[in-house]
């Protein structure tokens, strides 16, 4: 006879919930929505938690702010920026069209913590460089593959593109997957002429 | 002339010292006149050895040794003067560096 | 009149040469296997047994690339600087006595090409003239970097020159001449202290003045821990990149006759060349020389390299006081030997 | 004793077509390949007068160092940096060629009309080879009449090394480093940023974590819970208690 | 006390010099160089042989692995996942398997987990070794690269017996392993645990206490703390200025904390301080397999087949009409996750390896999210490179410990 099937109930309790890596998962008593809340109730718009994650979403112009005082303030002190990417909302919602995701850890607290905002397509964002200097990178990242312009960013230029790229940002998702056209690198347009090499080839 | 004795030595010397001499005087890259001294020098010196060996004496290697011993030393010195010549001068042109002059 | 003496040396050294370029030859197969066996490795071992006739199929696979001589290069230049460095690779050896003058067919044959009285100063001019293959090669491959390359090169080169020349000095104040046939004689001399006879070799005597010369010498000919031009070749451009075919070829085995030259001239000024404790004989002088070429794989095979700016310090801060105090001490023992005897 | 005059000629003939170069040659390179060329035959010239000693030094210092010094020079200085020391100027080309050919016809005919000879002096050849060499002989002269102008050159070329060393000086790189540094850091907090970068945080010894001393003189810190050294990190100088 | 107040600066890659003057030389070093591990290219400006600034430029590798994410069903994507960091394939699976189990909510089953573990760990390994091998090479050091690839060699051995890949592992699944583990695997990691310590020796006597070793690397690229964690920087960069942050001991995932092992931290953040750290990393990597051999349950399923994601057991596949229905959806439409986001970091051999995944429940993930690790930690090659020698700046690339597979994804 075959092994008993397996056949269990789709539990959404799962041992993922109670790591509390990220902070008590109940969105009121996490101290960084707590003092976030108090500190910037205009920009504070929304949390979400899934498993144990904590995500705030805040307004565009807050986040540099929001940032920096998560990174000062004695009690939460997120010192690492461990992400900045950016996702194409466009099949999900309406307005705003992109999404910039902060990823920030706090080595003291061993806690990590999730940031958000939405951008549309031409609005800028405040860069997190003078803040963290890891950033640059990231955002060049973001700049590079959704277009996503970081204001105060000092040198945002294309990262993994060549730079003469001209044909959009990659990972938007009205962008086919194939892309528009094969990628030749100026100057390589023709095929190389052949040229009688000095060799003399064998006879036929 | 087929004896070798001092006189083809200093023949020698004199050629190398008159092509040296017109060296420096129309060549215009400081490098160049400063190779054109140091065949200058090198022409004294065939002329010692040539009276050193003629004479069977050896002060004449002894000053030839003392020649090129200064030679080396006014080597350095020169192109240390050059090369922070080079670095110094904005403008190339020489008439400024007459300054020393006036 | 001295014409068959010419002739004589001049076979003595038409054959000394061609023993030269074999042993270079081999000395590439030799410093493969030995760095492979060093690398856990087998090294080359398909061409002939245990790859003998490696060192001929590299040969041949040289000539037959193309020789590509850059186009802003300086023609004449670019095509004569190798072969300088590599004539003059072999000429060092022509002062280095093999052996005791035979009697071949009632002619004495003096196993030394040339007997000249400043040998030790005759090796050290051959050295610094040599400086020309590098820079002018780096001069004439055009571009600036091979440029910069050589320049440094050139520099390495002519500072460890000093500190070669300056560790000689301690050596000739023992023997009192500059003729490598008198310092072997000196050196063939036994010393007895105490209980144990010793050959006067000296590396006893002066084994500060061994120790700076083996490393100049080390780095006088780029090798090992002091192998810039490839390192530069990595990171930028060493002077010889611009070359390829057989004219890279020779500035790649002058490094290797200039490596047994120094061989033998170490085991000739510090290991008595040719006295052996039986028998003296040439062979003694090849057993330590190949010391000296396995000295030098071995230093390849372990130690990393060195940065340049350490390279030249340790010329220049480390390695030349040490010289001068080596010169100062063996004055100093000298003339008390004299004064007190 | 024909071999050695013709010998002597081949020489000479060859280092004067050295010397053409140096003064013809466009590129200074090539001068300065003339000038080897010249002084290398001289050197031979030496030999071919038994002075052995000046020839090698000859070699070692003139071709060795002062010409790489000079090839070293050319390479590094831009051309268009070099300062000229007269522009184009026909005439002045003309006069050097002519006052050269006169001055060289005067001096050859004063040369073959030479009448004084010195006294021959003692160091034949026979004395010098019984001295043990022409560098033996040249050191005893040398060290024996010659003892002030050995000191006097000395102390000469001393004073050249140290101008050269002072000339030859580059504008600090550090500074230019400095400048480059604060220049580019965005916000000035940096420590590297400032001028003084901040003494490394003094870490007391007291703590029981185990030590382990890795090698090289220094120390690997082995923390076993996640909590060591989050706040505080492991630097700066580190001795076991 | 880390000054966290203030802000710390990026290293502007563009050299805007007051005097432009000529004696700066632009250099170009890369792409195809042999000691850039890879298409990297660095764009130099030299002062005679002091670096002014050094500006990275990477992208040469870039395939579109994020884009290729977003079309590709949960399953298929885990072996794009090795070709990121073709060095240390199954550490990328692991951060990719657990990232999806997150988001669907199920966890493997403990002897899993187990081999798991001894599979990551292994890969840090081999991953060091390679980058001792080629940093050594780059140094100078030429004997060092031919010893540890020939050990890496029983590492590849011993992934070869567990999945049949040596570089290309693709060994981890959503679940756990759905393959029965080789009877003779224990031995031979076993075996190769006991080998390894002696192996570390032959390193450590090599270059350790190498005189011209120290020369090259004590002192060369030093990284302030503070500087350390403004610039993001994980694994052997951040540990070697002294700060404590390990995802194994910081966040523990699958059992590391029933393992008992140390991070080592360095004291003075220089090249000399990460290759110490890496060595230990490598020693402490053997505590823990050894751990895990002893305590791994012997038999136990290997796949948490109860979780409707997970591939049913392929002997009820082909025997019960239901599991062979479900294993057909499975395979044609893929499972479909629960909305939301997640982000799981893995402590991979070149620093935190992070995986964040949205999900819109759909099969196929709506975003999918790499933070490797080199590609923040090169962002600290212009800061070292700064006054830095032109000799340093291999030492410096070969410090960061880079792949470019993982670097350009």
């Amino acid at each position: 006879m075959s092994e008993p099937r397996y056949r269990a109930a789709v539990s959404d309790t799962s041992p993922w919930d109670t790591t509390g890596y990220w902070g008590p998962t109940d969105a009121e008593q996490h101290p960084a929505v707590r003092l976030v809340r108090e500190r910037f109730p205009a920009a504070f718009q929304e949390v979400v938690a899934f498993r144990d994650e904590v995500t705030i979403r805040v307004a565009r112009q807050a986040l540099r702010d929001v940032v920096d005082f998560l990174r000062t303030h004695p009690e939460l002190r997120y010192n690492h920026l461990t992400d900045i990417t950016a996702v194409d909302m466009l099949y999900l919602r309406e307005r705003p069209r992109f999404d910039v995701v902060v990823q920030l850890y706090s080595i003291p607290r061993r806690q990590r913590l999730r940031i958000k905002c939405g951008v549309d397509d031409g609005e800028t964002v405040p860069s997190l460089v003078p803040i963290f200097a890891g950033a640059n990178w990231l955002e060049r990242e973001c700049f590079d593959m959704f277009g996503i312009v970081f204001e105060g960013h000092p040198d945002l230029r294309r990262i993994l593109l060549p730079e003469d790229w001209d044909e959009g940002h990659p990972l938007r998702k009205d962008y086919p997957l194939r892309g528009y056209r094969d990628y030749v690198q100026p100057g390589f347009e023709a095929p190389a002429p052949r040229i009688r090499g000095t060799l003399r080839r064998p006879g036929p | 002339m087929s004896e070798l004795s001092a006189t083809h030595f200093l023949l020698l010397s004199a050629a190398l010292f008159i092509i040296g001499m017109v060296g420096v005087l129309t060549r215009r890259n400081v490098l160049v006149i400063f190779m054109c001294i140091e065949l200058m020098l090198n022409a004294v010196n065939v002329s010692l050895i040539g009276f050193a060996w003629e004479l069977h004496q050896l002060t004449g290697q002894v000053f030839a040794l003392f020649v090129i011993a200064i030679a080396a030393a006014e080597a350095v010195v020169g192109l240390g003067i050059v090369m922070a010549l080079t670095r110094r001068a904005d403008t190339v042109d020489i008439d400024e560096l007459r300054q020393l002059r006036e | 009149m001295d014409w068959q003496r010419l002739l004589v040396s001049y076979l003595v050294g038409f054959v000394l040469l061609n023993v030269l370029l074999g042993l270079m030859a081999y000395m590439t197969w030799f410093e493969r296997r030995v760095l492979a066996r060093l690398q856990h490795r087998v090294g080359p071992n398909r061409t002939g047994p245990f790859g003998l006739l490696q060192p001929i199929a590299d040969g041949i696979k040289l000539l037959a690339k193309e020789d590509i001589v850059p186009a802003n290069a300086d023609r004449l230049v670019f095509l004569v600087a190798p072969l300088l460095s590599f004539a003059l690779a072999p000429l060092g050896a022509a002062v280095i006595p093999f052996g005791e003058t035979l009697h071949l067919f009632g002619v004495d044959v003096p196993l030394l090409v040339a007997d000249i009285n400043v040998a030790v100063l005759y090796v050290l001019a051959l050295g610094s003239v040599g400086v020309y293959g590098i820079i002018l090669g780096g001069y004439a491959s055009g571009n600036r970097y091979s440029l910069l390359g050589a320049l440094r090169s050139t520099a390495q080169v002519i500072s460890y020159e000093l500190v070669l020349g300056l560790s000689l000095v301690g050596v000739l104040i023992l023997s009192g001449s500059l003729s490598l046939q008198d310092i072997l004689r000196e050196q063939q001399r036994t010393l007895v202290i105490g209980p144990l006879t010793l050959p006067n070799w000296y590396i006893l005597s002066q084994p500060l003045a061994f120790a700076l010369f083996l490393i100049a010498a080390v780095a006088e000919t780029n090798r090992a821990p002091f192998d810039l031009p490839e390192a530069e070749t990595e990171l930028v451009a060493g002077y010889f990149t611009e070359y390829s075919g057989f004219r890279f070829s020779f500035y790649f085995l002058a490094e290797y006759i200039n490596m047994i030259v120094v061989s033998l001239l170490a085991a000739t000024l510090f290991l008595g060349g040719i006295d052996g404790p039986i028998a003296d004989g040439v062979w003694w002088l090849a057993l330590k020389a190949l010391f000296f070429l396995f000295f030098y794989v071995w230093l390849r095979a372990t130690l990393p390299r060195f940065r340049y700016d350490q390279l030249m310090g340790l010329a220049w801060k480390v390695l030349l006081p040490l010289a001068l105090l080596n010169i100062a001490l063996t004055g100093l023992v000298r003339l008390w030997g004299i004064g007190a005897l | 004793m024909a071999l050695s005059v013709l010998v002597f000629w081949l020489l000479a003939l060859v280092s004067i077509l050295g010397a053409l170069g140096v003064v013809v040659a466009r590129n200074p390179i090539h001068s300065a390949i003339g000038l080897v060329l010249s002084f290398l035959n001289v050197a031979a010239i030496y030999l071919v007068a038994r002075a052995e000693f000046l020839a090698v030094v000859q070699v070692i210092v003139y071709a060795g160092a002062v010409i790489v010094l000079v090839v070293f020079v050319t390479m590094l200085v831009h051309p268009d940096d070099l300062p000229e020391f007269h522009g184009r100027r026909p005439l002045r080309v003309a006069t050097g060629l002519i006052l050269g050919i006169a001055l060289l016809a005067e001096v050859t005919a004063a040369i073959l009309a030479r009448g004084l000879r010195g006294a021959p002096g003692p160091w034949t050849e026979e004395t010098v080879a019984a001295v043990g060499g022409n560098t033996s002989a040249l050191g005893q002269v040398l060290y024996s009449e010659f003892m002030l102008p050995i000191q006097l050159t000395a102390v000469l070329l001393l004073a050249a090394t140290i101008g050269a060393i002072v000339l030859a000086r580059p504008e600090a790189v550090s500074e230019r480093l400095a400048v480059a540094r604060r220049l580019l850091t965005i916000s000035l907090a940096h420590p590297r940023g400032l001028d003084q970068p901040e003494p490394p945080l003094a870490l007391p010894a007291g703590r029981d974590e185990r030590v382990k001393p890795a090698g090289g003189g220094r120390p690997i810190v082995l923390a076993r819970s996640a909590d060591e050294f989050t706040e505080r990190p492991a630097w700066g100088e580190w001795r076991p208690r | 006390m880390i000054d966290f107040s203030q802000p710390t600066p990026v290293i502007l890659s563009e050299v805007r010099l007051i005097t432009p003057t000529r004696r700066e030389l632009v250099l170009n070093m890369g792409p195809q160089h042999p000691s850039t591990h890879g298409v990297l290219r660095v764009r130099l400006t030299l002062e005679g042989e002091t670096v002014i600034a050094c500006d990275p430029v990477i992208g040469y590798l870039h395939r579109g692995v994020e884009k290729l994410g977003e079309s590709h069903r949960y399953a298929q994507f885990v072996p794009w996942t090795d070709r990121t960091d073709y060095v240390a394939a199954p550490s990328n699976n692991l951060g990719y398997v657990l990232a999806v189990e997150k988001l669907c909510g199920i966890q493997a089953p403990e002897r899993a987990q187990y081999w798991r573990m001894i599979m990551a760990e292994l890969t840090r390994i081999a991953s060091h070794l390679v980058w001792l091998g080629t940093h050594a090479l780059d140094i100078g050091a030429l004997s060092v690269s031919l010893y540890t690839f020939r050990d890496r060699e029983l590492i590849l051995d011993i992934f070869e017996k567990f999945c049949g890949a040596r570089l290309t592992t693709n060994m981890m699944e959503i679940g756990g392993f759905s393959r029965e583990i080789p009877p003779d695997l224990p031995e031979m990691v076993r075996e190769f645990c006991r080998y390894f310590p002696k192996a570390i020796r032959q390193y450590e006597d090599l270059l350790t206490e190498n005189p011209i070793w120290l020369a090259r690397t004590k002192g060369v690229g030093v990284i302030e703390p503070e500087v350390a964690i403004n610039y993001g920087l994980t694994g052997a960069c951040l540990r070697g200025s002294g700060v404590n942050y390990d995802v194994r001991k910081a966040m523990p995932y699958l059992l590391y904390d029933r393992v008992e092992f140390e991070v080592p931290l360095g004291t003075h953040g220089d090249v000399y301080d990460r290759y110490l750290v890496r060595m230990e990393e490598m020693r402490q990597s053997i505590r823990i397999i050894e751990q895990c051999l002893e305590q791994v349950p012997t038999d136990g399923p290997l796949m948490a087949y109860e979780s409707p994601y997970v591939i049913p057991p392929h002997k009820n596949v082909m025997t019960t009409a239901e599991d062979m229905q479900r294993h057909f959806i499975w395979v044609i439409k893929g499972f479909s996750p629960p909305k939301g986001e997640v982000y799981h970091a893995v402590e991979h051999s070149k620093g935190e390896l992070g995986y964040y995944i949205v999900s819109d429940g759909s099969p196929i993930p709506y975003r999918l999210r790499i933070r490797s690790p080199d590609f923040v930690n090169l962002q600290s090659l212009p800061y070292m490179a700064q006054g830095a020698m032109l000799a340093d700046i291999v030492a410096l690339i070969g410090t960061i410990d880079i792949v470019l597979g993982s670097v350009d994804r």
